[in-house]
Formats: C-alpha cells, structure tokens, sequence
C-alpha cells in the first residue's frame, strides 16, 4: 500500500493525521454545509445581509415546508423521478442485450458497432440537440417525460453498452461454452446463465444511470417546459423567477433535489463506485 | 428425434449468426434514431439558414465562413471568445487529476471512518451541476459571498469572479473542478487498491521512499486510472453547459460563453433560432472532440488486439 | 458404438493453421490422452471434437455419425474445462441438472440422473451449495458431475486437473480412473502433465505443432518412441541425448564416452546421429573417469547426478539406494547397450536397427 | 354563444401576483361557459421565451401569452399565430385602438394586449428628502442629484444586468432622450449606423453616470430582484425599471411613503419624451383546435370589466388597455397613466429587446452591459455592433 | 560476516500469533530453506528477515547488525518475490538499476552492476524489452537479476518458481543452484515445493503453526525426521504410516502384516505407534497374500502400486526396473526392520530406540 500505512508512522502522524482528515473534509464540504446553513435561514437574514453566520432562527420547517407545500417542487420531483426509472430500466434492459451480443459472439461487424457505440457516448451531446429536438416534436412528445424518457435511454445505450459488453467480456467464456456443449439454446443463455452473472454490474449500472439522469439538466431544458414535464434540476431555478433571490427557498429546494442521487449513493456506494471505474466513462 | 434434426427451423441452423442481431436490434435502433442520424442531420442542418419554423434555406458553407473567416470575413468573435474558453477549460480541467490523485494518497489509509471520509469526499460528484453552480455563485457573491469573507480575514479582495470577464471562466471552472476532482479521486483509490503490494514492496528493498516511490513506481501502475481520468475530464471539460448557464448564463458580456453554450444560444435560447448556425458550432465542436474520441479508441483497440 | 474418429482433419485461423491435417481412431470407451507442448493444438483439437471450435478441413465422426458441421449440442459429448465453467449462482444440484431442465426433461428424470451422478462421485454432501463453498477439487468433481449427467457418449476434458494444487491432483487423478472404469465411456483428455497422461491412458497422442508426432500405449511410448521429440517428451527426468556419429557399423558416442556395436545398419556409415539414453538406465561407476558430477539433486530416495562429459555435453543420472556420489568427483558410466536409442541427428526419427 | 369542447392555455404569467390573475381568469372564463373545459398551463417566464416556439409547432394550445411588436414577427412569419384582423374590426375594440399599431404587422392584427406598464425611474423619497432632493426634470439636476447622493456614500441606481435587458431600459431612455424617439426606432429598424455620432452622443451621456459612479457595484452579477435590496436598504437611491418593480418593493418592505416614481428626464430638450410601455398580449396559434372559444377569451380578457379587475392595484398592478376601464387609485399607476397620455409626445417604445431584431438585441444588450463595466471599450462595442446590423439587415 | 540469526522472534497481527518465538542461526553462505504447509508462517518469517512485517518480539540480527528495527533498504537485503514483482514500465535494465538509482549510485557503477548482473544470467538479448515481452522463466531471472545488482549479503526468496510451469521450474532451479554457488550470499529460500526444498538446501527448516518442527541437512531430515510430521512432509510420495502396538517389546504392525523386534524399548510395552515406513524401501513379493494391488501407476521408469492391507490402510510402494505388479493381484510386502520409523500416536515424536 502506499503511501506508508498510517499505523506505521510515527504517533505524532497518527494523531494529525486522525485530526487533520475531517479538517480537510470539512473545508472540502463547505460550500454543501453552507446551502445545508441557507436552508434553514429565515429570509431576513439575507436581508440583514447574515449570509454566512449562524440562522438567526431556525427555520427548517418553514423552508422546507414552503419547498414541499407551496411550490412545484414535488410535481418536479415526481417528474424526476418518472423521468429517471423507466430510463434506467430501459437503458440497462437494451445495453445488457447489446453487450451481450457484442461480448460474446464473433461476427463481422463486432468492433465497428461497437465502437460506434462508444463513439455515440462521447460526442458533444450538443450536436444532437436541434434534430433530436425536432424529432421529439414531430413525435408528439415534445415537453412529455415519454420524450425524454425515450432520448435518454437511447444516449445512455452508448455508455451502458461499452459497460455491459466489457463486464461480459470478463465473465469466464468457459461458462457459455459449456452451456452450448449442454445444448441450451442461446436466448436461454442469456437468461439463465449470464444475466444472474451480471448482477452486480447491473446494480452498478443502474445506481450509476439514475444519478446521471436524475441529474440532467440540458436535456430537460431541451426537451421539456413546465412543471408537467421538467425534472426538479430545471425546476429549481423556478425560485428565482420570483420577486427575490430566494435563496433559502432554493438552497432548500437543492437540497431536496441533490437527495435521491445523495442517497442511492449511500445505500449503493459500492456499487456505484463500482460502476465508474468499471465503466469508467461518464 | 432424427426428423426433428432434418426439420431444424432456419432459426436454429442459423442460431449462433442471428442472436447476436437480435439481441442488438433495439438498441441499434433507438442509438440510430436518436445519435447517429441526429449527427448526420446536424452536418446537413449546418449549411442551411433555418429558424427552427419555416423552411430550410441552402447556404452552402456559409455558416462556416462566417464562424471560422474564412475569405474576407473576420473570424465570429463569439465564437474566438468560445474557443479560448474551451482550451482554458480543457486544460485547467485537467488540474482535477493531480488534485483528485493528492485527494486519494491523502485517504489512502486504513483507520477508523475512513469510509465516511472517503464517501463524503466523494459527495459533490453525486450532486447535479445546477446545484454546484448556485452554491459556487453564491460561495463567489460580489460583497456577501464566503469567497470575499475569506478574503477579508486575509485583508484581500473584495473580488467579484463572475462579474470579472477575465476571472469569471476560471471562478466557473473552479466549481467545475470540485466534482471533477472527486470523480478523479476515486478512480484514483480504486487504483491505488489495485496497486501491486508487492512492487510496492520491492520498491521499499530497492530504497525508493516517499515522491520517488510515487513517481518511479505508483504512478505508472496508475497509469490505467490517469487515462481513464484524462478521458473523463475531457469529456466533461467539453461539455461543460450547466455550470455556465446557472452560473453566469454566458456572461459578463458573453467572456464564459464555450461553444456548447454559445450553440445552444444560438439555437435555442431566447434570441437564438438561427439552427444552421447553431449546428455549424456543433459540428466544428465534434471535430474537436473527435480527436480525443479517435485517441479514446485507438487506445481501446489496442487494447482488444492485445487481449486476444 | 461411439469411438471418435478424426480424418485429415485441419484447423486454420485466418490464415494461420494451427492443426495440420489430424488422422486419428479414438475407440468406444478407450481413454485417449493429448499431450505436446504449449501451444501445440491439445485444446484446439479437443475443441474441434466439440464442435466449440468449427473445423475447416476434414470430418469428425462420433460412433458412425458425422457431426462435423454438427452443434455441440447435438454431438453427444460433455466437456469438462480447466476452470470447472460452473455456473456460480447455482446450487450444485442445479448446476448439474442444468441442461437438462433447459432441454426440457420432466423432473423426476432430471432428479435420478443427477443422483446417480451425486452417488458415483460421493457429492451428496455438497448438493444445496454454491460452488463459490466449494474447495477446487469438489468444484472440478461438480463439473464431472454435469458432464456425467448428460450421459455423453464422449467425455471431453481439457487440462481438469491443472488448477489443483498438488496433493488434490493426485487425489482427483486416481479419481478420473476410477471413474473411466465405472463408466466405461469414450474419454479425450488434455494435459500438459507427464503423470497424468502416464498413469491415465490407453492411448496417448504426442502433438506438436498441429501435427501427430506417436500415437500409442504410454509404454509403449515410453519404452519404443518413434521420434527424438516423443522419447525426450515422455519420461521425467527426460531422455539424456548425446552426439554419436556412426563408423565402422559401430555408434560412437563421446559424450557417453562409449562405443555401441551392431546397433545400426551400414547405411547410416558416418553419418551423425543422436544417441538417446534414459536416466534411469545408466548407472555410475566411481572407478571412472570419463565424466565429472557438476551437480548432485537429492530428494531423500532418488537422487540425480548431474554429469558433464569431456565433450561438455551434460549427462543426467538417477541414483537409488544410499549411495550417491560427490558433487566434483570424477565417474565413469555404465548403459546396457538395449537401453541405447539411436536417432536420425537430421530427422530426429528413430533409427531401429 | 354555446362554447364546448377544451380551450388550452398556455401562460408565462408565472410571477406570484399575475399567476393568481390568470388562474383567476381561466376559472372565471370557465365558469362562464359550463359546457367548455378550459385548461391553464403556466410556464416560468423566462423558460417560455425558448419553448414558445416548440409549443406553437405540435400539438399547439389554444391561446398564448407573448409580446407585442417585433417579438410577434417569427410567429407571424412562420405562420404559427393566427391572424385575428376580424376581432379587431369589432366595434368593441375601437376601445383598444391606442395598442392596435403595437399588434399589427403586414396591415394584419395578430393578437389582443391585456396589459401594459409604464417604465420610470423609481426612487427613495425618503433618502432624497433626507438630502433636500427633489425629483430631476433634466439631465444637469439629474447629475446633480446624483453627485449628493454619491457625496453621501449612497449610490444612485441599483440595476442588475446578469441577464442583459435591464441595461437596454438604460439605452432605450438616453438614447430616446437625446436623439428622439423617430431617431430610436430607426436604430431599431437597422436603419441607423450603431457608429453614428449620434449614438455615439447617447453613449456619452450614459458614460457620465458611469464615470461618476452613479451605478451600484458588480451589477453584472446580479438579476434584477438581486439588485433590489440595495434600494431596500437605502445602499441606492434609484432604480430605473417597469412598475412591475413596485410589488417586488413593497414586497422588500418599501412602504408608499418611501417611494416614489418620476419619469425620466429630460436630456435633449429638442426632443419630446417618449416612454418604455411594454405591453403583454394574449395570441390564438393558428393550428387552435377551439378557435370560438379562443376568440370568446380574447374578447373576455380585453372586455372594459376584465381589463379593469386584472390591472388593478391587488392583481397585475399595471395599467388596462382598454380605454372604458378604469384604472386603480394606486399612485403609481395614476402617474404612469398620466405620464403616458399625457407626456409621451415622442412615441411608445416596447422596450429594446422588442423592438430591436432578435439578434441584434442580443448582440446588443451584451453590448450595453460590457460598457456599463467597460465604458472605455465602446468603439470596439460599437464596431461590433455595427458589424452585427450591417448582416442582420444586410 | 553476514548470517542471519533470529532470536526468539514473535509476529502479532492483532491478537493473532502467527509466530511463536523462532530461534534460527543461519551461517554466512548457507542456503537455508522454509518448508511447511500453507499458512505456517514461511512468508510472514521471511518478510520479517527483509523488514516487510514488523517484529513483534525478538530480535533478528543480519551479521552482527542488529536490524530488527530498520527499514527494508537499510538490511543489505534483497528480495525476489512469487510474482517477481518488476516493475512493468521500465526496461530489464532499468528495473534492475532501480534500486542503484534511487539510492544514488553514480551511472557508470549502475552499468557495470547492471551488466555483471546481466551476464550471470545470461539476460543479454532482453535488456531493452519490458517485462511483459518475457517469458515468466525470464522474468524471474530478471527479478534474481535486480536482487543481485544490489549485492545484498542475503538473498531472500519467497516461492520464486511457484508460478513457472514443471519444466522452467527444474531449469530455474538449476539455476538458482549455480548462482548460490557463483555468488556465495547467504540465501533463505520459501517453497513448499519438496524438490526445491531437498536439492537446493544446506540446510531446511520446517515450519508448523509458526513453530520451527525441525532444522537439518535435507538428507538428515529424509533420514532422520523428529517426528511425525517431519516424516510424513520430506519425501515424495510420502511416506506410509500405519497403526501399530507395542507387545513384548516388539512392535506389531498389521497394516505391513509385519512384527519388528528390538525396535523399541520396554517403556513403550502396550501404547499405539504409528509405523512409518517410505515407498522406496518397500518390496512386493509376488507370492505374499496380504495386501491387495489397487491401482498401479506407471511413470516409465518407476511405477507406484497402491495397495490395502486387511487392515483398509493403504500402502503406497514403488516399484522399478521393468517387472511390475497387476492391478487387483494379491501380494505381500517386505521391509527391512531398519527401514522402519516408528512414532509416538500421541505426540507423533520419533521414537528412537
Ligand atoms: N482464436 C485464435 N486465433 C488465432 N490463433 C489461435 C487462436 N486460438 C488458438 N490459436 C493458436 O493455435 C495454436 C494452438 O492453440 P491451443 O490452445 O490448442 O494450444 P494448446 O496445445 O492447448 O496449448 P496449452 O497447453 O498452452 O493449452 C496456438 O499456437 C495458438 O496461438
Ligand atoms: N496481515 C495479516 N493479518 C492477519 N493474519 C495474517 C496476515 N498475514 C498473514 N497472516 C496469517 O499468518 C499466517 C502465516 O501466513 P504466511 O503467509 O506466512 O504463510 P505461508 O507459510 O507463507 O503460507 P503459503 O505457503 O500459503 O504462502 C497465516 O495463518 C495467515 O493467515
Ligand atoms: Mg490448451
Ligand atoms: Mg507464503
């Protein structure tokens, strides 16, 4: 291991070391601590120019109460949320198909395609933006969340498809070898022998997609307007575009917004942090 | 049994060809339909005039003369400010990789929490970029921010970043770097885990200590991690929208506009609509980052061929 | 009724051929052993017998069926792999019943088949684990297991044994023995190793380089090889071979510091050959002083002496009972002149008289 | 008249105040006609300004809100706004006539206003009294005023410019008052060099309140309700914006006796006054699926009973277009009221983005904004600018 | 001036004792093995010899440098490990001058080091390769290669021929033979490798639970085990024990089918033994009727007989030269008295009589 294990240093070390950690952390997290701080200040404090002290009085409940009761946020949440799961169902369900044939078949054509799906992945997701734009409209789902649904699913495709192909290259060939040798036909392959394989990168995959889609924002300013539609990274600003720059409404409204990815990356860390340096590719 | 094996259906003579299309079709549909036609289309859209209503006007590369001056036109101001800003943002980007790599020697350790730690270091990866952006043009306030509070203790500033043309890129990318470094960092632990102990251990016989052991004998074996960073960071550094449009929305007087802005406002925003030039800016934009992607897959290839 | 039969059988990769135009009569229940060096073509063979690999020239048939173009499935083998290939998130009962609950057999004869093979191979214990709970040789039994439950005409085995530690080896080995007796079917089975191919054989296959170098009885390989490249495979430590160059009718030898009379017919006359001597055949005579012990190995009831002649040429010897020479003495040598071999030194291939 | 069927709408009215107004429009219209579904959508008012056009191509509402003026033109020339010439020859909109040249392109009408508002410059009584201020009524008192205030640590105007069109409001005023209103509108019609010596005037007017400092600090970071609470808290003395700004003040705890409004002064005394009255208009998409009802809204909302209940002091604060409405007793809509009927001989600007080509607003208020903080960059502004005409306009 | 000495050494992890307090004096020069089966402690002694693991307890002195404190690079002490650990980035000739340069030397003594190293090990032709160009025979030479450029006064090695195939490993091992003798360095040496073990050593140390069993020449041990599991580790095949009692001063073997007289003294009359007694130097007498062949694997020149006593204990016997017995034959076995080791069931120690 390197550098040189902690409890083989000198005490002194030690010491510092256990105090400096969640020194740095806590520098390192302080523009989160203080939206965690504005949340919950009342709106005179921003007036009184109390930006960054401590809440005059603590109004949490307010705050947060306006975000869920007064505002749109919970239908831009519920859209987030409508948005992010079929994308991650059906992204994952495409992929895994895909990389499956890529991973494990021979034919002409295997390296081209997929190539050309991690090409897809990387390009300036700008350059999409006025055809795809065009096509949601002619589609009749211009501002619906099947609209964006749709898109998303067919970019992620790229990146998911580089992920599961690579992960079903590194499952043991032997085993689909010896399913053939038994006689199982291919589809059953797939079902019964490597989709129970790929779970964990199925988890990964999955908490991976969520958090990228959950935390669109250009897409949703593309596709969707309004508060049927918008997820809560467009709906947020709707704060501002009151009378006054609210910013413990909207530090509250962040935070709302930052909780689901925050905490399927708690409940999944492992995975999550699986899926990045397996796929490795945002 | 035997007739069965004469009457084999086509699809089971021919079983091991077709599955793999079979299982390839959906997603080569939707990633056709919605990524690779949409490119072709936006090449084609790029020499037209069009505002997104009415019909499409042949222009020929007259987009293009315009955006890059060619003949006697000077080159698109907007689209120079773009340009310098997307190679300010790609290179600084990159600073996320040495800080994520410090980030992750630093938690490199194994003692009580460190898991805490580690995943609270990671937390602003996880956070959507609008939110990074308001807490960063808040953290940059021209007289309330935190920055300038900071600042004071020391008795400098006050600064305004964002209103600053010549520091407001920076101020965005510096919020840019806070996820990105994170990102880094844990590519980097991982890597740091996959570290041979035993090269590791050779070293420490071979009299290699501290700086040199990183730079001799970690960081290459990092190598995989630093390409992957690398990668990453481009790729985010090029496509750095959100941060811009909350932040700053383009400005002071459009200094942090990049090309993947200045196209969408072009196209889309409020007094956009003219998509052939919009499109123009992203086609020059995909030739930019087709050479990182003709790098990302050449690299990749290699590693196919040397695989089998 | 279920021999393998392989006639001029080819494999190419792209334009690579890595087996070159295989002639070979495998019979119902005989145990057929590959061996050669790496790379040689053991697996790809085997593989081709599978159907796992298509072969571009020439036909396979299994019993009297030719299933050259045939899908593995349909070929009535099983195969066992190096790394077991089970399945791990079933349980060894499912792992074992797998195919045949995908072919659709009805339960209950899915559940005897899978306890006859449980019963044969004393897996009762393990039935409801993971494999990820078992040890590698009950891994490696499990993966017999499934091939056995197919009830295969041939059993395939490419290099089963080689991921096992030593002493689970040995185990597993006597294993596969008593199972090819019990079973009596077909079996193929690949190895790099000396022992197993040794002891598990009726009938080994010396490749190299694509191509069958012997076929035989492992003594018969061992005691009558057809080849420099066969007698210096078979045999651990392998075959001592000096220079000799034949004059007079008689093979002189240097290295062995030896003359062999009448071994090699006149036609040979002062052409080089090369003279081919087993360790365990030659004994040492302290009283000479033809070779010099550079090097003595001793494992407690063997030991081998490494000697060197005056041509420089090396010379290995294997010692019994409890006398053994010195490292740096000086020797002489002693080989029965039967236990000579003689080999073309340009073709290599054995030269009987 | 039986009305049946859905009538869709589509609003930007998505500020606390006018959002009640149009929720409580839709309701009355609804309730009006039992046999007709009306449907509200709201969309923030920013957002709408892009997804107008994607909510005119498919599928289109009924009704929409948008903006007089040349901002009408894509939809007018693309064909997406219905012409509504037929409604306007209605006898009961000769009540409208004043705003029917804001409505009309190719001698068509293509929607109805339902209200409008005065700009001005909106100022702290109170701290102008504690200085012995009185309003400015030309450009020497106005610097005069504002050389106390600066004397007095407190700075003249608050703006925010982060999004650009405060400081077209800036432009709009000096550079009326200093070339007239024909000579504004001809720049807006491209018909004017952007490097003429007279704009080149007007910059140099505004460059005096720029070299005095008259402006709050860093306003290009802020919108313009980050830039109020400097007149809240007295840092400003001024603010020169639309009336919509008074609900945003009172709402900043500015009471009726510590603010006050005066029109902006004069500069050029050779040219009349002429005043930013943007107005805010409701248009039927052509492809309308009910185009009765959407007619019958129209007349609904600009009816005199409407116009006066939704531009009152408690809804939209603004002023009615209607001619028979009457107009709220709150102090600042009188005096707009009076000041645009009254004093506005030089014209009615819409305001720089509407009147302006898109492009060149855009181009133009970045523009502005660069030379609120960089006034010695204005020959390079101008020339860019110029550059920007000389393509738009060919 | 440079042996090893270990006094009454103890390594912790946690609460866990994985050593218990080891003696061991190595000589300058001496070629000292680890054995023991896995998970005694060989690897954990060794990386405390080379400063890789702390030492608990005890002090461990490298010529008359007390070192046990010291960090790695300061021992004098130079490691080739089971994976070789090169470092993959740099040429053959950098990984081997590392060491050098990290500490300073000055370029031209790196290359006259380098290329003394290179010539031992005959790396000529691979200098500018990097380690994945090589085959894993080279690699470990090159490994070896960077431990002698350093000129360490101990060379430590753990399993450095673990991860070679059967062949490279006799070669690697010869190799490594010639070198102790070329550069005289005291060497320590991990294997579990018996072979390794039994050539390459002067002297062996047998490792158990962290607790040194015995310490000898190999043919000592072979010849004369401590004890039961000393025994039963040195020696291939292993060797034989069976059950027996001590009645009237002899001792009863069933499992041999055999009665030993004068083998052991009075104290012992009526407890268990266990006899033990080596493959090697058991004779199957064709005419017997106690045991029964089994199996018999033939390697060519020896062939192993396993066979059942009345008793179900196995009997492994080696037979050689070309008679050899039938699978399933009845036969009888012979041993000589003085071939036989007899153990204390209880504490398994050698009984010597
Ligand atoms: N897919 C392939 N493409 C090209 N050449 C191949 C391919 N598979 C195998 N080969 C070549 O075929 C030859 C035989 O390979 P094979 O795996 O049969 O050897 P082997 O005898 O099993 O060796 P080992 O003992 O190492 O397993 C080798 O030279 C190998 O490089
Ligand atoms: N870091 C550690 N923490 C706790 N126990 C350890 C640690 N390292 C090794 N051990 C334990 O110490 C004992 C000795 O391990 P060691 O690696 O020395 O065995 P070994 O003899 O080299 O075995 P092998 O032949 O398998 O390499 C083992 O029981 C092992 O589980
Ligand atoms: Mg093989
Ligand atoms: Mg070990």
């Amino acid at each position: 291991m390197f550098p040189t294990p902690i409890a083989k240093t000198s005490r002194t070390w030690q010491i510092s070391y256990q105090i400096l950690v969640p020194l740095v952390m806590l520098i390192w997290l302080l523009p989160l601590l203080a939206v965690a701080n504005f949340s919950v200040k009342p709106e005179a404090d921003f007036v009184n120019g109390n930006y960054w002290g401590i809440p005059s009085s603590f109004d949490a409940i307010s705050n947060y109460g306006k975000v869920f009761f007064e505002s749109n946020m919970p239908r831009y949440l519920f859209n987030s949320l409508l948005i992010t799961i079929p994308t991650v169902i059906g992204a994952v369900a495409l992929s895994c198909m895909a990389g499956f044939a890529l991973g494990v078949y021979k034919f002409k054509g295997n390296l081209l395609i997929f190539f050309i799906f991690i090409a897809g992945n990387f390009v300036p997701f700008q350059i999409l933006m006025v055809p795809v734009r065009d096509l949601t409209v002619s589609m009749n789902l211009y501002d619906t969340k099947t609209g964006l649904v749709l898109f998303h699913i067919a970019f992620q495709t790229g990146f998911c498809t580089l992920f599961m192909r690579n992960f079903i290259r590194a499952l043991p060939f032997p085993l689909i070898e010896a399913a053939r040798v038994e006689g199982i036909a291919e589809w059953r392959i797939f079902l019964y022998v490597v989709l129970p394989l790929m779970k964990p990168a199925l988890a990964a995959l999955a908490v991976l997609i969520f958090t990228f889609i959950w935390n669109d924002y250009f897409w949703a300013v593309v596709l969707t307007q309004g508060p049927d539609a918008q997820p809560v990274t467009a709906g947020i600003t709707e704060f501002n575009s009151q009378f006054r720059a609210a910013y413990h409404l909207m530090s509250a409204g962040s935070i709302v917004a930052a909780l689901p990815p925050v905490i399927m990356f708690f409940l999944m860390q492992k995975h999550f942090i699986a899926g990045l340096t397996l796929g490795a590719v945002k | 049994m035997a007739s069965a094996d004469t009457n084999r259906s086509w699809y089971k003579r021919n079983e091991i060809a077709v599955t793999p299309w079979l299982f390839l079709l959906p997603a080569m549909i939707f990633f056709a339909v919605y990524v690779i036609i949409p490119i072709g289309q936006s090449f084609w859209i790029s020499f037209h005039e069009w505002d997104g209503l009415g019909e499409k006007t042949w222009v020929g590369t007259a987009n293009y003369e315009r955006l890059l001056g060619w003949g006697d036109q000077n080159m698109d101001r907007k689209f120079q400010v773009s340009f310098w800003n997307n190679l300010k943002w790609l290179v600084l980007y990159l600073l996320a990789i040495p800080a994520g790599l410090f980030i992750a020697l630093f938690l490199n350790q194994t003692v009580t929490g460190i898991r805490f730690y580690k995943s609270m270091f990671f937390f602003p990866f996880v956070i959507s970029q609008v939110v990074v952006g308001l807490v960063f043009s808040w953290f940059y306030l021209p007289r309330e921010g935190l920055l300038n509070a900071i600042l004071g203790v020391f008795g400098a500033g006050p600064v305004n970043i964002l209103g600053d043309p010549t520091l407001a890129t920076y101020g965005i990318i510096a919020a840019g770097l806070w996820p990105q470094t994170a990102y880094c960092m844990i590519l980097y632990l991982t890597g740091l885990n996959a570290v041979d102990p035993e090269q590791v251990e050779a070293a420490r016989l071979d009299g290699a200590k501290g700086h040199k052991m990183l730079w001799y004998v970690i960081l290459p074996q990092l190598k995989p991690a630093t390409f992957i960073a690398f990668v990453v960071t481009i790729i985010g550094a090029l496509r750095s929208f959100d941060l811009i449009s909350v932040m700053t929305n383009g400005g002071p007087f459009g200094s942090t506009r990049v090309l993947s802005f200045y196209m969408f406002e072009e196209s889309l925003s409020e007094f956009g609509f003219r998509m052939g030039f919009g499109a123009a800016i992203a086609v020059v934009l995909f030739f930019i980052m087709l050479g990182f992607i003709t790098y990302f897959l050449y690299a990749m290839y290699r590693e196919e061929k040397g695989a089998h | 009724m279920s021999g393998v039969t392989l006639n001029k059988v080819i494999k190419r990769y792209g334009d690579v051929q890595v087996i070159h135009g295989v002639d070979l009569d495998i019979a119902d229940g005989e145990f057929c052993v590959f061996v050669g060096p790496s790379g040689c073509g053991k697996s790809t063979l085997l593989r081709m017998v599978a159907g796992l690999e298509e072969t571009t020239e020439g036909s396979i048939h299994i019993g009297d069926r030719d299933v050259t173009r045939m899908d593995p499935s349909e070929r009535g083998v099983a195969m066992v792999f190096q790394t077991y290939a089970l399945y791990p998130h079933m349980t060894v009962k499912d792992n074992m019943g797998f195919g045949l609950k995908m072919n659709g057999h009805p339960k209950n004869e899915i559940e005897s088949k899978v306890a006859e093979a449980t019963r044969i191979l004393k897996l009762e214990p393990y039935l409801d684990r993971k494999p990820s709970a078992l040890s590698g040789g009950q891994r490696q039994r499990v993966s017999i297991g499934r091939a056995i439950v197919r009830g295969p005409e041939v059993f395939l085995f490419d290099e089963p044994l080689s991921n096992l530690d030593a002493e689970l080896r040995v185990e597993m080995r006597v294993e596969i023995a008593r199972l090819h007796k019990e079973i009596g079917a077909t079996m193929i089975y690949v190895t790099h190793d000396q022992v197993e191919a040794m002891t598990l054989a009726d009938k080994i296959v010396v490749l190299r380089l694509g191509v069958i170098e012997q076929v035989g009885a492992p003594m018969d390989l061992y005691r009558d090889p057809d080849n420099k490249f066969v007698a210096g495979f078979i045999g651990s430590p392998a075959m001592n071979f000096v220079n000799g160059t034949v004059k007079g009718g008689n093979v002189e030898a240097p290295g062995l510091a030896a003359r062999y009379e009448g071994l090699i017919n006149t036609a040979f006359e002062g052409k080089a050959v090369s003279v081919g001597a087993r360790p365990e055949h030659i004994t040492i005579d302290p009283a000479g002083d033809t070779h010099t012990v550079e090097l003595t190995e001793s494992l407690g009831g063997v030991s081998f002496a490494y000697l060197t002649s005056e041509t420089g040429e090396r010379v290995i010897v294997e010692e019994r009972g409890d006398i053994r020479s010195e490292e740096g003495a000086t020797v002489g040598i002693h080989i029965d002149a039967n236990r000579i071999y003689l080999f073309d030194a340009k073709t290599e291939d054995r030269i009987r008289s | 008249q039986d009305l049946s069927g859905e009538l869709n709408i589509i609003s930007d009215m998505s500020n606390p105040a006018p959002r009640a107004v149009m929720e409580g429009l839709a309701a009355d219209f609804d309730a009006l006609h039992p046999d007709l579904e009306v449907n509200l959508t709201i969309v923030d008012r920013e957002a709408w300004k892009t997804q107008i056009r994607n909510a005119l191509g498919a599928n289109p509402p009924d009704v929409v809100n948008w903006y007089a003026a040349n901002r009408m033109r894509p939809y007018v020339d693309a064909g997406l706004f219905a012409d509504i010439s037929d409604l306007w020859a209605e006898p009961e909109f000769e009540a409208l006539a004043s705003t029917k040249g804001a409505m009309t392109l190719d001698d068509a009408q293509w929607g109805v206003p339902y209200t409008y508002y005065q700009w001005g410059v909106y100022y702290r009584k109170d701290i102008f009294d504690q200085y012995g201020l009185t309003e400015p009524s030309n450009w020497e008192e106005e610097l005069a005023n504002c050389q106390t205030l600066l004397d007095n640590g407190v700075k003249c105007y608050t703006i925010g410019t982060k999004f650009l069109w405060t400081a077209g409001g800036w432009f709009d005023y000096i550079n009326s008052r200093t070339n007239g209103y024909d000579f504004h509108i001809a720049l807006a019609r491209g018909e004017v060099e952007w490097t003429d010596d007279r704009v080149r005037q007007t910059f140099a007017n505004w460059r005096q309140l720029i070299d005095m400092g008259a402006f709050i600090d860093d306003h290009q970071t802020y919108s313009w309700q980050e830039a109020l609470p400097f007149m809240v808290n007295g840092e400003a003395a001024s603010y020169l914006m639309g009336n919509f700004a008074v609900a945003a003040m009172r709402d900043g705890g500015l009471t009726d006796d510590q603010l006050d409004f005066y029109q902006f002064p004069v500069i050029n005394a050779d040219v009349d006054f002429a005043e930013d009255a943007p107005t805010d208009t409701f248009h039927i998409a052509s492809g309308a699926q009910n185009m009765d009802a959407a007619k019958e809204f129209l007349r609904f909302v600009t009816s005199a009973e409407v116009q006066t209940a939704i531009n009152g002091g408690d809804a939209l604060g603004q002023l009615p277009v209607n001619a028979n409405a009457s107009i709220d007793d709150d102090k600042f809509l009188a005096q707009g009221f009076d000041m645009l009927s009254n004093n506005a001989g030089g014209g009615i600007m819409q305001f720089f983005d509407r009147d302006f080509d898109a492009e060149m607003a855009s181009v133009g208020m970045e523009g502005l904004q660069e030379f609120m903080v960089f006034p010695d960059n204005l020959d390079d502004i101008l020339a860019r600018l110029e550059e920007t005409r000389q393509r738009i306009y060919q």
